[in-house]
């Protein structure tokens, strides 16, 4: 293993969030012959949002396999692989397609560990893209990380930048246990969608691992905390960086994994500020921010000097038209206007 | 086939090729320098459907009040050839109020009741509920039929394997269409399917199989023809795979270096063949060929115009509908 | 329509679950031709769970459609026969199966109204039985209703006696919009299962309704809230009265509804309590324990005079060996203790 | 096939119905008078394989060590033919800390790592699986293969299609074993599939189908050997379809009052009928039948005694395993 043991300093070679992830794989599959990635166009097209760049031309249909598209059947296929000791990064194209082999997922990906009593291990790395906010409608533009975290056994990662889809890309790939990767399109760094600077950032050039299960205080405050993730993360720091200008402290935690969960991030954040946002880009109800206002109510509600505040989508599927999609989506200025809102 | 169903199936397949390139025109206008898929006046996944002609027109030619076409992420060409109006498709597309879905469903969920068209931008899906709605015509007694489309790619999928079970289980009004155009994004046929022709899969649910060779409109009418009239009287499901072309990129963008067979895709283009060939057995003149045109293009810019002029909705307007 | 303004009066007719479910649709079928029945032993065999109980012996194959193991096919189907203006009730067999469908589910059932614009409607009803408590492991022992009421675009309805199920039955069928009925195995009263006298009890031989989105207060107290729904209703009834035995006055809440919630009855009952128990047979991370806790804590979290106490499946597959799964369920003792511990 | 053969394919068949049947009266022994699925020593459902011991027999005498096997919800029978050890698989069943998956799995979710041996209780998941595993075979040069179960019922799953096309695009070390016993619980195969053989199925993927009838073990030997020798020399999976006999309820407790042949089940038990065309063959004795008899008796006490000696776990066992 080349990986250092603490994440490395970033350095100064700049990489989008897309391109990291492919590093990382690239790097792990170097290392390791049992890694092998398949899913639907990763091959010669190199991952519809860029996951497995340039991962063909270097290792071949032999690793780098396109399938046909049955979603169950290849996800089954890399379960199926992972319980012989293999270890396959296994691409879903857009996470609203779970549908059609969710009970690979949960199921089987998820359980098998568990019912086997630990005997049987599932070391597969399941990425797929998630988000909206370029008019693709209903059927791909979700998150859904609340649906897979709600259930047991699989990891849950969703990272916001290049730094960490990176080393925690690696993490996932080495992990024993299966891992769910939830990359945003929006912060892929894509050229051919709109996107925040920060999906473009130094990232170490080796390989390196950034650990699954500890949430990032992605900007330091002390008057409201907003608990976030994925893309959300890059809206909430503009956000922060604008408040400070009007002298309003926001401190930002990037969850960076949903399972597990760093609880003591948001609780020792929320202890600091009695002012929780939480912001999601998945639906609002029986989810994530449900989750993260519960921690806090279960564990002390008198931290809290203001009731909490949850800014996600209002339990409607993702319309098509801008002006619609844009109405229900967390954007900065609804961002903004909730943390002005707990300040008042 | 008379020289006026020729004729009609010509002018059907000029219609919505001057669709597909005017839509493919607007796309792209508003999205450079920097494209961005998500900018301009049509946003969004941009699935076209130029070069496919033949299996819509061919296959709806024979569909009538009450028939319905449940189409894929790629749906232009059938909600055309069945009857959906020009005008609220377009102002769909370009998401305003006026828009068949008032800008909620976009370019892959059309949602036309009146003309019993729907499409679902998850593969295969369409092919299950089809099953449902050959029932409620079964059901209730009428002679109409489900026609269900998806594409080669998605005759991997499990859905397809179970609706064809269940139509025939169910002797359901159905014919299922599948569209070969050679490629499922970057994967080619051979890569992902197991066997040359998907017509042979038919005969795993004992119902027929056809596949129509050559992208050939009248070949299409023929097959789609015995398998309308099939469900009509009562026989049961039928699968026709039609072999066609994938004129352009998967969407808007794609730049299809993966594309081998990319420098014959233009001659094979089968509007200009069929012309040549009704010009030839004197159906078709080259006066009729720029009427049609002409009416064409009229007919989709007063469309855009229609969308354009539209109103956007607004934000809070996302709230509603979710619940009848 | 037969079905009284309000709800009647139970009367003496002692009915279980089970049949009081195959009683509403068969009621409502003789009443319109557009309902039908279809799933996966619902006809000659009345559904593995009794839920179609005798409607094949009067309604005949036409009405009361066995289907083949299709899970996707026939959901699809039903959605098609819907979107048509029938009425089809669907039974998928267990609601731990709904991975190999969820996309017609989610993906469509419930999100095609919408999509459509509104011009569209889909008004169907899939049953599913849920839940755990004899052995059945952890591919047939789930609740999930916290997936479902995630999503948007469905109703989610989950009774808890026999008199509800009636009811609630009759307004799923009559809904416009689609609506998963999800009912417990434990509280379906079977002969050849475990079972609480609860899950017999006094139902009305004809049609009414019980409206979809009103939670019930099962029983009133002042000491305690527990917020809960399905068989945990069953067991918090019980230890609401042995708990009164000790002085302890504890309130439950029977939710009835996941999507709508009741939010407001909730909120009254914490009111008057101050003190808040959910009970949940479901996992209980990014789920229903979850979004109950934080509808007081974006409330008003000076409510709670106590830390909101959730108990729920605590994040694991359920395990099959019956000490493992009593050891994982929220039983009769663990609710107590919790209410206790609340009180200390 | 030779005379050992017989004798060892008989011996097998005859240990997996011992046990079946044992496991039959120990599951109903203390859940009277009450009848109740969740009480007793052994709780919770219970799909016995009696009368398909020829699929299990016929197809496992083939495999060696590596091969893998994925079984379905009724999975006894193909755990015990593939060499799981039944010490370890019966305390799983009474959900003890010394089975297989230290009580946490049950009947239908057995482990096996050593003998690459799994099952599943939802409906043809396995199939995709299997695909995998010999994925792996495949990519580290083994001469493995891996088999895959299910029922004729789950052959209308949609992961029952794509994992078959998967297997052939892919050149897979396959065989796809379905077990048709004519019922999917109280659904009888004429009422949900669409075809009369399953074998017929394989055309649509380009690969070989077999369809073996009468329940006959020795005609199940054969077509299993043919499909693991072709997956073995690398020439892709087949698909075999074995005509079997469920000769008790799905699940102890089905009344089966749904059943139209249940009359003639015992008649067609193939145990008793291949007992007695081996003795008429000359290939087993009365004496040799009783011997066979006994030791399975005798391993089956054992078994059993093993599993009701071990410790139950504690509640919170129940919280480990979750993640490696
Ligand atoms: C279940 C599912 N998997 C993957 C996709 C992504 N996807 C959209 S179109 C497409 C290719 C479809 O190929 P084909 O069926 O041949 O239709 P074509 O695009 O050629 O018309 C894919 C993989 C999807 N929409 N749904
Ligand atoms: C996806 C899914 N649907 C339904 C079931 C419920 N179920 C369990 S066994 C069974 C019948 C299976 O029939 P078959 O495949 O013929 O196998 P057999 O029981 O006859 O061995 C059904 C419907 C399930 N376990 N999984
Ligand atoms: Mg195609
Ligand atoms: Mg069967």
């Amino acid at each position: 293993m080349t990986a250092t043991e603490t994440p490395p300093d970033a350095g100064t070679r700049r990489v989008t969030t897309a391109k990291a992830m492919a590093e990382a794989i690239g790097l792990e599959m170097r290392d390791n012959p049992e890694v092998f990635v398949m899913g639907e166009d990763v091959g010669a097209y190199g991952g519809i949002f860029g996951s497995t760049t340039d991962l063909f031309a270097e290792f071949g249909a032999d690793r780098v396999i396109d399938t046909p598209i049955s979603e169950t059947g290849f996800i089954g296929a890399g379960i199926g692989a992972a319980v012989e000791g293999m270890r396959p990064v296994v691409e879903l194209m857009f996470v609203d397609f779970y549908g059609v082999c969710m009970d690979q997922i949960s199921n089987h990906m998820a359980k098998i560990h568990y019912e086997s009593g630990g005997a049987v291990k599932v070391p597969m790395v399941l990425m797929a893209a998630t988000g909206g906010g370029y008019s693709d409608a209903a059927q791909h533009s979700q998150c859904l990380w609340g649906t897979f975290a709600h259930l047991p056994g699989m990891k849950v990662v969703v990272p916001s930048n290049p730094y960490d889809a990176k080393g925690l890309m690696a993490s996932a790939i080495r992990d024993d246990n299966p891992v769910l990767y939830l990359f945003h399109k929006g912060a892929q760094g894509l050229v051919w969608m709109e996107k925040n600077p920060r999906s473009i950032a130094d990232v170490p050039e080796e390989a390196f691992t950034v650990p699954i299960g500890k949430a990032a205080t992605a900007r330091e405050g002390t008057d409201v905390t907003i608990v976030t993730l994925s893309l959300s993360v890059q809206h909430s720091l503009d956000v922060a960086e604008e408040l400070a200008g009007e002298g309003i402290s926001v401190e930002v935690i990037d969850l960076r994994s949903l399972v597990p969960l760093d609880r003591q991030a948001v609780l020792d954040s929320v202890a600091k500020t009695g002012r929780l946002l939480v912001v999601d880009e998945d639906y609002k109800s029986f989810g994530l921010s449900g989750e993260i206002a519960a921690i806090v109510a279960e564990t002390d509600p008198t931290m809290l000097a203001k009731p909490v505040s949850r800014l996600a989508v209002p339990d409607v599927p993702i319309p098509y038209s801008r002006p619609l999609e844009y109405g229900i989506l967390p954007t900065r200025e609804k961002i903004s206007a909730a943390v002005k809102d707990l300040l008042a | 086939m008379t020289s006026l169903d020729r004729l009609a199936m010509y002018t059907e397949m000029v219609r919505i090729r001057q669709y597909e390139t005017r839509i493919m025109q607007e796309y792209h206008a508003d999205k450079t320098p920097a494209w961005d898929i998500g900018a301009g006046l049509i946003p969004g996944e941009m699935h076209l459907s130029a070069g496919q002609e033949p299996a819509a027109v061919g296959v709806c030619a024979h569909l009538k009040k009450g028939d319905a076409v449940t189409a894929t992420h790629r749906p232009h060409h059938f909600a055309l050839a069945h009857g959906v109006d020009m005008n609220a498709m377009t102002a769909e597309i370009y998401g305003r109020t006026t828009g068949l879905c008032k800008g909620k469903g976009g370019h892959m969920h059309l949602f036309d009741p009146e003309n019993h068209f729907s499409c679902s931008g998850i593969i295969a899906q369409g092919y299950p509920v089809a099953c449902g709605q050959a029932m409620a015509m079964k059901r209730r007694g009428t002679d109409n039929v489900a026609v269900a489309v998806t594409g080669e790619g998605a005759a991997n999928q499990g859905a397809f394997h179970e609706a064809l079970n269940l139509a025939a289980v169910w002797n359901l009004p159905v014919v299922f269409v599948i569209e070969d155009n050679d490629w499922a994004i970057s994967v080619p046929r051979g890569e992902s399917t197991a066997n040359t022709s998907n017509a042979d899969r038919a005969a795993g649910y004992g119902i027929p199989g056809v596949r129509v060779e050559n992208n050939d409109v009248e070949a299409v009418f023929e097959a789609a023809g015995a398998a309308v009239d099939r469900a009509r009287a009562g026989e049961g499901p039928s699968l026709l795979e039609i072999h066609t072309l994938r004129l352009l990129g998967h969407f808007e963008g794609d730049a299809q270096a993966y594309r081998s067979d990319l420098e014959t895709v233009d001659e094979r283009d089968p509007i200009p063949r069929y012309a040549a060939s009704l010009m030839e057995s004197g159906d078709l003149t080259e006066a009729q060929a720029e009427e049609v045109k002409a009416a064409a293009d009229a007919e989709v810019d007063a469309a855009i115009q229609f969308a354009i002029e539209s109103p956007l909705p607004q934000p809070e307007d996302a709230l509603d509908d979710v619940f009848a």
